[in-house]
């Protein structure tokens, strides 16, 4: 295809829309026009990227999907932008997931609506970004400007000690942006020269840039630090409960459906083939890190008594688990992780909307309040049921195929981690039954007698995310093929 | 010419001491009006080096200007204060001592630094050269100095402005 | 005679000055010490200047010499400028408080 | 040459304005006037690269491109901080055209300092600086903190002056050539001669006093507290910002080529400075002391620019004085307009002024140096330079450590402006004119342009 | 590919369609519908079982691939679904006992509401259909889906009154014991995956050589964890007997007839890896027979009259896994099939019981049933018989086939077993004379509508019967008919390989026959004195001591699990949450923010506000300044 009849690529497309329509959201007053602008434009987008997955082959249409023109041209950073198998896959986890946020939380209400959304709006721009920036300052900003509208949402609309929950949240991933700033520039001064400057930002620049062994190490630091604290793997992870707890539901389920998504991305994305030998040294340190986390988290959400503490604590588990498998560095983990980052995705996002919705027919999330809402709103507890049981991979649904491809990726790696790790299955099995029988099963009691059948919409999201489940859980075929080469070309820099 | 040079000499050092002496004595004299008085008297005896080191226009300037209006504003300024020495409360001690001992210990940092240095024996051309006779130095302050001598109005408009608007009492 | 006496001599004054600001509390006499620093100085561009004068530098070229004591000059000038603004805000200072304790006012600390 | 002059000669229309022009508003326009011809002689010489008027300097003052850009930037700085302060001077006392007068010597020092080409114009310079800011410092005659400030600068002013003397001095006594010209003072990259050392010495503390770095930065938090708010800012801003433009182009020209020999002083300037900045601006209560730690704090990032010492340092110190006076000078607009200057007093700002607020968020946010802001450009231009540069790395992280410190206390403000309720009833802010909003907007899109495009400032020192 | 075996998908996709329909149209469905449906849908899977089975007698087996699951250069794993001798044998097992399950429960549950009922059906066709996934698929991973998929049914169907908390309690208790074994089964495969790069059956099998012994062994003992806990054994046995909350319908096909067999299917499909590692199968030998023994103990003392089926069949089970330990692998296949007839007939015999006491199920308050509901009773009887082992009922050759494997291995084995199999008799035919001899011992208005089940219930009853008479005689012993094992020829080939690597040393005809005496004289002797002992029971309060008391508390197993694994997980996770959470890691975190605000309180006591401590600290500063370029 010729790239001069191209006059606009699908990167720009589902940075830029997003971002035009967030700030026209801003200046819409009407509550409900604003909501009906939101989900409006998030459907375009969810469009958009459904179109660019049609045209996803890189080989066929490289044009289509990459773009790049000048920015700071004499620090040798361009503009550049780039969808390859995992951006694909990424982004368009990012499009599905707002149009289901915003109905799912269609019936929330906010003082100044047009903030809210236009903030989130902003986010997932900022999120589309990070995951097609093909050049390190791009995604450098773009990481901030997801973090920045997030910070603002969770602190106004969100619980009690919503300000300094969210402001812990705020600072750690700022200052682990930070170090990851220094880190880049000290790389960058290692790049090699471009036609305006001596250095260059560009992705392939910092692939090809040449560090010492003990340069590697310290810089590797600087970057997981960063990405650490954004997964969140253990021991960076406090912010994430008391965030998830404050946070406002929708944007609750950008954090943990999303956002977290970042970190997972960026590490594999910026450490992996920059510093190939500090991971192959820090491996195990990390890998160990992440599997205690994953014991710590599961023990921990046994003990929960607010919901979306369990949910959060849950989702630090399973993360740590896609951490650990990517460095193994080998392609059946890599690949796990990939159509995990998916999965996980919906799932938690599953999670996020039933608690929501108990939370806002119920007025509690104390799971010890709570009790045999399987009579009152059985629909709803089947939903929960099937996407908490897809949340502990059970065979047949989405994550079930992640989980297994990181634990058997994990095997190859070391049997003791992964038998350390392989606790972590049934514990989840012991949290999540133990949620679901003091939420759902037992008598109905005085706060749960109140609670109605969920919407239609309502339904049909959760349906929708079913579908989702269900479908990658039997054929995740489709999924491996649009990352394949991605994993690859990101192994052989294992040899 | 020995007997000349040994004079010079001799002048330098009575001059130094007077100077010195002086000096300690405007820091440490209780009352200001005294201070001030030391203070010329130094003035004059800076003004004798540079008359040793044949520097007449600047010797003369500095009786003119420090020692002259200078010291005079001091003079009036505290006359119209009437300060006497009760009226500075004193200083607590230990302030005072830490004062004495960083002072001295930066004056022995410095002259050690000095003595280190190779030009600290280089040798001062007393008397004679006739730079600083204020023919030549008017020369070179019109001709080249002129943009600096024109610029330091400026200071004075400044400190002239500020003098009213510090200086004026409100209505 | 030796640059280093002079040197000395500078410097032992300008201590002085600076022993002077950290002992007193009376602003004008801070004040005057400070004028005592920076005639110190005077004194030192001057026998700097003659110091050159000696060396075959200033006989090539006497501007070096002239230099050092225009700049002089210049400090002189300056220093009239700031007494004046000086002696001004501690006359306001007096006006307001009727001291000229550089300790009186400590509203601002911290 | 333009600027040196115009703002000269227009400083003493305004003086003599303040003889003849008994309304007080009048001034301001007439100062913002002059502000904006100047602006464009000074512009035209910048394109032109010939001054309206010649003069022959004798080579004290050198305006290359480099320079007249900082001086551009200085006096578009300036006009904003006049539109958008205005009325807020003329609120001081009832010699409103004396303290634009005293402005203008102010910008014309500030011109010579960062043209400067031997010690004797960057003394004068300096001074010309110092006086008029005593003067406006003490401006306030009524109130005692005004008069504290005052004094205690006065006092320190004069101080650091003989410090930077004594400095000049010893270098003139040690110098081969014995030239007060910055160029050859010294020859050579040869170990330094002890006098040349001590003239150094004296004189990076004495700058460094001037630019407010630890451990000489003692008389800032007071004087930015006691001195009248609108001068605080002009102050903070954009003299600080030439104070270090003429720092750096001192230490670079001077003694540049020996730069490993003294680049530990700088460390130890640069640790001390961002620690006691960051750390003591954390506990404040009042808004504008906080800012004035603050401005500590940011000189800490901008000695990097001396610290590193090439290229990319001289364009990030431009990009930083730019960005840096943007932000506080509307921060420091709106915090004049503030009743209450603590940080509760802009509890539920968004509310009421939700154009102030905005723009609140915009300036702290670029403090913090949040990408898509100048703030962060300058940061960004600041740490390539000291990586480029390559020694001392751990120095870059604790930068970034102490900005993440920063973000600590620059969002206290935001969290009081968008997420703290006020007493419904309490007026927060004065009366604000519509102009001053929009200029308020216009400074921020500046700012966010500045981020995104640094480009468009940096590109003109090698116009 | 025009195989007819290619559309062996419509036999767990038929049960799936009934699963839908009924689960996701329940509200709508009558209960006479959605038993229909759920019932109608796993007979057409019967029936086409049949076919298959026939085909594959004909000889036709097949591995049908539908399409890739995971297709990566590093890995493959089909959607494949495996038809062969052994697995036909379980479709028909599976399929037919479940049809007569799914037609009994129509009668059984009808008090409940309709979509609770289509519920409970719904729940029934997803096990059947996890349950057939479980047995056809072509590899591990697919044998893994359907293996969770029937616990996460047997969870669901245990809680199926989920108001009951401790029904829940069960119910989780028995999803989360399977996991552990699921854990084990897991490991295993990635064993497989990262030593072969597959988990195919067939693969596997054939590129086993690359394997070291270890290996083996490593892969075989965490496949028989796996085993363990779908199949109760010990340690992992004590979820089924509480699983008995569940309706018995549930027990009879989940926790009787099917699902706890999957363990036994697995390791009779993966039977070359166990006979490559005779340390597993010494393993998996000694605790099939411990678990056979100590369930039997335990079953001696029970009253409820499902429990003492539970542990029947947990016992059953673990002569299974003897077989499979000695290698006597038809023996295990036979074994579950008759098992499946005969324990199926028991539960839905009980259920009949209890429907007919109104739930009760403590035998003490029965007696005497034999009046009132005569089919029950017969059928039962023929049960307890087969079970017991009497020829020449089912039970008696396939038990008779494992202790004479047994006994190949080792007559202390052998002892053993029968000592089991003497208790198995006695206490099977306790529960049958406390619960249908004797007079009534229940109350007034129990006895008052004591009736015979309708139709729906003994019909299913009837055919299990004859079963579980005549099921024995597709593997009469090579001594009484030659050819009669018709069984292990069938099989033959799923086991040719083990076959081939074990030399068969076969017992004398004399010993066999005697083998075969003492074990059955011995049951007999058991069941006649239980017979006397508790056909005249009567209800006496003392309570039990010393060994029985154990008995009676099941060893105490569960309390000790309680204390060793339970309190010790729930007191580290309060510890993490509370302290190393808290005072720990975000102590720190939150430490930092402290130190930065205590420091800044303490600095800005540096800005004394006098002129004069500015000036020296500045003195100090040049000092430092000097000294540092000056002399350092």
């Amino acid at each position: 295809m010729d790239p001069k009849n191209i006059w606009i690529t699908f990167p720009e497309l589902l940075t830029w829309f997003p971002l035009v329509a967030g700030l026209a959201a801003f200046a819409i007053r009407k509550e409900k026009t604003v909501k009906a602008w939101a989900l409006l434009s998030a459907i375009i987008t969810l469009a958009i990227s459904v179109v660019s997955l049609v045209y996803a082959d890189n080989t066929k249409y490289f044009y289509l999907n990459n773009v790049s023109y000048f920015w700071l041209k004499y620090l040798g950073s361009n503009f550049t932008l780039g969808l390859d198998g995992m951006g694909q896959l990424l982004t368009a986890l990012t499009a599905v997931s707002f149009p289901v946020i915003f109905i799912a939380t269609q019936k929330t209400g906010y003082k100044n609506a047009n903030v809210f959304y236009g903030l989130m709006l902003l986010t997932q721009a900022g999120l589309m970004g990070v995951f097609a920036a093909k050049d390190v300052l791009v995604f450098y900003f773009f990481w901030e400007l997801a973090v920045i509208p997030a910070y603002f949402l969770c602190s106004r609309w969100g619980g009690e000690k919503r300000i300094q929950a969210t402001f812990k949240f705020f600072l750690y991933t700022f200052t682990g942006s930070l170090l990851m700033l220094v880190g880049i520039i000290y790389v960058y001064m290692h790049t090699n020269a471009t036609p305006y400057a001596e250095h260059s930002f560009g992705m392939n620049a910092f692939y090809s840039a040449i560090l010492s062994t003990t340069e590697q190490n310290w810089l590797f630091c600087l970057f997981f630090i960063a990405f650490a604290i954004k997964m969140p793997v253990f021991p960076f992870h406090t912010w994430q409960p008391d965030t998830y707890e404050q946070a406002p539901a929708a944007t609750t389920m950008v954090l943990s459906g999303v956002m977290v998504k970042m970190g997972v991305f960026a590490v594999i994305r910026w450490i992996l083939p920059v510093f190939p030998d500090a991971v192959n040294k820090f491996d195990h340190i990390v890998i160990g890190l992440s599997v205690t986390g994953m014991i710590y988290a599961s023990l921990i959400a046994i003990k929960q008594d607010d919901l979306k503490r369990f949910v959060a604590w849950s989702s630090i588990a399973h993360i740590g688990l896609m951490c650990a498998a990517i460095f193994t560095t080998g392609q059946i983990g890599l690949q796990g992780v990939m159509i995990q980052m998916f999965s996980h995705g919906i799932n938690i996002i599953g999670m996020w909307i039933v608690v929501d919705l108990i939370e806002k027919q119920a007025g509690t999330r104390k799971i010890s309040e709570l009790g045999g809402i399987a009579h009152k709103v059985p629909s709803l507890t089947i939903f929960l049921v099937i996407i908490a049981l897809a949340n502990i991979a059970l065979p047949l649904t989405n994550a079930f195929v992640g989980e297994f491809m990181m634990f058997s990726g994990l095997f190859k790696f070391s049997v003791l981690y992964t038998a350390v790790a392989g606790l972590s299955i049934i514990l989840a099995a012991v949290y999540t039954l133990n949620m679901v029988q003091k939420v759902f099963y037992g008598e109905v009691n005085s706060i749960t007698e109140k609670m109605q059948e969920i919407s239609l919409g309502q339904k049909m999201v959760l349906s929708v995310l079913l579908i989702f489940i269900f479908l990658f859980g039997v054929y995740p075929q489709p999924l491996f093929d649009l990352t394949k080469d991605t994993v690859v070309t990101l192994l052989t820099r294992f040899k | 010419m020995e007997g000349l040079m040994s004079i010079t000499e001799i002048l330098f050092w009575c001059l130094s001491i007077l100077a010195m002496v002086s000096a300690i004595l405007v820091v440490a004299s209780k009352s200001p009006v005294h201070s001030i008085l030391f203070l010329i008297v130094v003035f004059f005896a800076i003004s004798g080096h540079y008359i040793l080191l044949n520097a007449q226009f600047l010797a003369i300037v500095n009786i003119i200007v420090y020692a002259g209006a200078i010291m005079v504003l001091f003079l009036f300024v505290v006359m119209l204060m009437n300060l006497n020495a009760e009226s500075e409360p004193k200083k607590n001690r230990i302030l005072q001592f830490s004062g004495l001992i960083s002072g001295g210990c930066l004056f022995l940092v410095l002259i050690a630094a000095v003595t280190k240095s190779t030009q600290a024996t280089n040798l001062v051309h007393m008397g004679g050269g006739n730079a600083g006779l204020i023919k030549n130095l008017g020369m070179v302050l019109f001709k080249d100095y002129v943009i600096p001598f024109e610029i330091s109005s400026i200071l004075f408009l400044s400190a002239m402005i500020g003098a009213v608007v510090i200086g004026k009492k409100e209505k | 005679m030796e640059i280093k006496w002079y040197i000395g001599l500078a410097v032992a004054l300008f201590c002085t000055g600076i022993i002077g600001v950290l002992t007193r509390r009376n602003s004008i006499v801070i004040f005057m010490c400070i004028e005592l620093m920076l005639n110190a100085v005077n004194l030192l561009l001057v026998a700097f200047s003659k110091m050159h004068a000696a060396s075959a530098l200033g006989q090539s070229m006497p501007s070096v010499v002239s230099d050092a004591q225009i700049f002089v000059f210049f400090i002189m000038v300056v220093a009239a400028a700031e007494v004046s603004v000086g002696l001004a805000i501690i006359v306001m200072l007096y006006r307001n408080t009727h001291s000229v304790d550089v300790n009186f006012l400590n509203r601002l600390k911290n | 040459m333009n600027a040196i002059l115009f703002t000269a000669i227009w400083g003493v229309v305004m003086m003599l304005g303040g003889a003849f022009i008994k309304s007080k508003t009048t001034p301001k326009y007439l100062a913002i006037f002059g502000l904006i011809l100047i602006i464009i002689f000074n512009g035209l010489e910048l394109s032109s690269g010939t001054p309206l008027l010649m003069v022959d300097v004798k080579n004290m003052l050198v305006l290359n491109s480099f320079n007249l850009t900082f001086i551009n930037v200085a006096l578009g700085c300036t006009l904003l901080y006049f539109l958008l302060n205005g009325r807020d001077i003329e609120k001081v006392g009832e010699h409103v055209s004396e303290y634009f007068a005293l402005i203008f010597f102010v910008l014309c020092g500030i011109t010579i300092i960062s043209a400067f080409n031997t010690l004797l114009m960057l003394f004068i310079g300096i001074e010309i600086v110092s006086i008029p800011l005593y003067i406006l410092t003490g401006s306030d005659k009524r109130n005692l903190k005004s008069n504290e400030a005052a004094l205690k600068y006065f006092l320190m002013g004069a101080f650091s002056t003989g410090l930077m003397l004594l400095g000049i001095a010893f270098l003139y006594g040690g110098s081969e050539t014995g030239s007060f010209f910055i160029g050859n003072i010294i020859s050579g990259n040869e170990e330094m001669p002890a006098m040349i050392a001590i003239g150094l010495v004296l004189l990076l503390i004495s700058m460094s006093f001037k630019v407010s770095a630890a451990p000489f930065h003692f008389w800032t938090p007071d004087v930015y507290d006691g001195a009248p708010a609108v001068f605080t800012s002009f102050m903070a801003t954009i003299v600080k910002a030439a104070a270090f433009f003429a720092f750096a182009r001192l230490f670079e020209n001077a003694f540049g080529n020996m730069h490993q020999q003294w680049q530990m002083l700088i460390v130890i300037l640069i640790a001390a400075t961002l620690l006691i900045g960051n750390l003591t601006a954390v506990f404040q209560q009042s808004v504008k002391r906080m800012l004035a730690y603050s401005s500590i704090a940011q000189a800490g990032f901008m000695l990097f620019a001396l610290f590193a010492l090439n290229n990319m340092a001289k364009e990030g110190l431009v990009l930083y004085a730019a960005a840096y006076s943007l932000a506080s000078i509307g921060i420091f607009a709106i915090l004049i307009k503030m009743k209450d200057y603590t940080i509760d007093g802009f509890n539920g700002l968004a509310k009421q002024q939700p154009v102030l607020a905005i723009t609140a968020t915009v300036f702290l946010l670029s403090l913090t140096g949040i990408p898509l802001t100048a703030g962060f450009q300058s940061k960004f231009y600041m740490l390539l330079a000291a990586v480029q540069n390559g020694h001392h790395i751990w120095l870059v992280i604790l930068a970034v450590l102490c900005a993440a410190i920063s973000a600590y206390y620059y969002f206290r403000i935001i969290q009081a402006v968008y997420f703290k309720e006020s007493a419904e009833t309490e007026i927060l802010v004065e009366y604000i004119t519509p102009s001053f909003k929009i200029v308020l907007v216009i400074t921020a899109l500046l700012i966010i342009v500045l981020g995104m495009f640094p480009y468009f400032l940096t590109n003109w020192l090698y116009y | 590919m025009n195989n007819v075996l290619q559309m062996a998908w419509l036999i767990p996709v038929l049960p799936l369609i009934g699963f839908l329909i009924t689960g996701l149209g329940r509200k709508q469905l009558s209960r006479s519908m959605s038993g229909f449906i759920g019932s109608g849908t796993v007979f057409l899977s019967f029936l086409i079982s049949i076919y298959v089975f026939y085909n594959v007698k004909g000889g036709n087996t097949h591995v049908a691939h539908y399409f890739d699951f995971i297709n990566i250069p590093a890995l493959k794993i089909g959607f494949d679904l495996q038809i062969d001798q052994l697995s036909s044998v379980f479709l028909l097992i599976i399929t037919g006992v479940g049809f007569l399950i799914h037609v009994y429960s129509t009668s059984y549950m009808k008090a409940e509401a309709p979509k609770d009922f289509a519920k409970y059906f719904a729940f029934l066709n997803l096990f059947v259909f996890s349950m057939l996934l479980l047995v056809l698929g072509a590899n591990y991973v697919i044998m893994f889906m359907g293996w969770e998929g029937v616990g996460l049914c047997s969870y669901l169907l245990i809680g199926y009154w989920f108001k009951n908390t401790s029904y829940n309690v069960a119910a989780k208790k028995a999803f989360i014991m399977n996991r552990i074994g699921d854990l084990g089964f897991l490991l295993a495969v990635f064993w497989l995956i990262s030593k072969l790069g597959t988990a195919d059956y067939h693969e596997v099998f054939t590129s086993v050589s690359k394997l070291t012994a270890t290996d083996i062994t490593g892969i075989s003992l965490l496949l028989f964890v796996g085993a363990m806990g779908k199949s109760a054994q010990i340690p992992l046995y004590t979820w089924l007997p509480d699983a008995m909350a569940g309706p018995t319908p549930v027990s009879a096909l989940i926790h009787a007839a099917t699902m706890v067999t999957a363990g036994i299917y697995m390791i009779a499909r993966s039977n070359l890896l166990y006979t490559m590692a005779p340390v597993t199968q010494g393993v998996v030998a000694i605790v099939g027979l411990a678990t056979a023994i100590l369930a039997a103990t335990i079953a001696l003392k029970q009253n409820d009259i499902k429990k003492v089926l539970a542990y029947s069949t947990v016992s059953q089970l673990g002569y299974m896994f003897l077989a499979l330990g000695v290698g006597a692998y038809t023996g295990a296949v036979f074994h579950v099939m008759t098992h499946a007839f005969f324990k199926a007939l028991l539960f839905l015999g009980a259920g009949s019981v209890i429907h007919a006491m109104s739930g009760e199920q403590d035998i003490r308050n029965m007696g005497g049933l034999k009046k009132y509901m005569n089919i029950t009773h017969i059928t039962f009887l023929l049960a307890c018989l087969a079970i017991a082992g009497m020829p020449p009922f089912s039970g008696f050759f396939s038990k008779d086939e494992i202790l004479a494997g047994a006994f190949e291995r080792s007559p202390l084995l052998w002892g053993v077993g029968v000592a089991g199999a003497v208790m198995t008799a006695f206490y099977m035919f306790r529960l049958y004379a406390m619960t249908f001899l004797g007079k009534f011992r229940g109350t007034a208005e129990q006895e008052h509508h004591l009736h015979e089940s309708p139709k729906a219930i003994t019909v299913p009853l009837i055919m299990l019967a004859i079963l579980s008479v005549i099921g024995g005689w597709i593997g009469i012993p090579e001594i009484f008919m030659h050819g009669g094992h018709r069984l292990e020829a069938f099989l033959a080939p799923v086991f040719a390989q083990s076959n081939a690597l074990t030399e068969k040393h076969h017992l004398s005809h004399t010993t066999e026959y005697m083998l075969m005496g003492i074990s059955v004289l011995a049951a007999l002797v058991a069941l006649l004195y239980a017979w006397s002992k508790f056909s005249k029971y009567q209800r006496t309060d003392t309570e039990d001591t010393g060994l029985a008391k154990v008995l009676a508390n099941k060893w105490y197993v569960d309390e000790l699990y309680d204390s060793i694994i339970v309190m010790p997980v729930q007191s580290l996770a309060r510890f993490f949450s509370n302290v190393v959470e808290k005072k720990g890691i975000d102590g720190f975190v939150n430490g930092i923010g402290k130190a930065v605000n205590y420091s800044s309180r303490q600095i800005r006591l540096i800005q004394t506000g006098q002129v004069g401590t500015y000036i020296l600290l500045m003195v100090l500063g040049i000092l430092v300044f000097f000294i540092v370029q000056l002399f350092l």
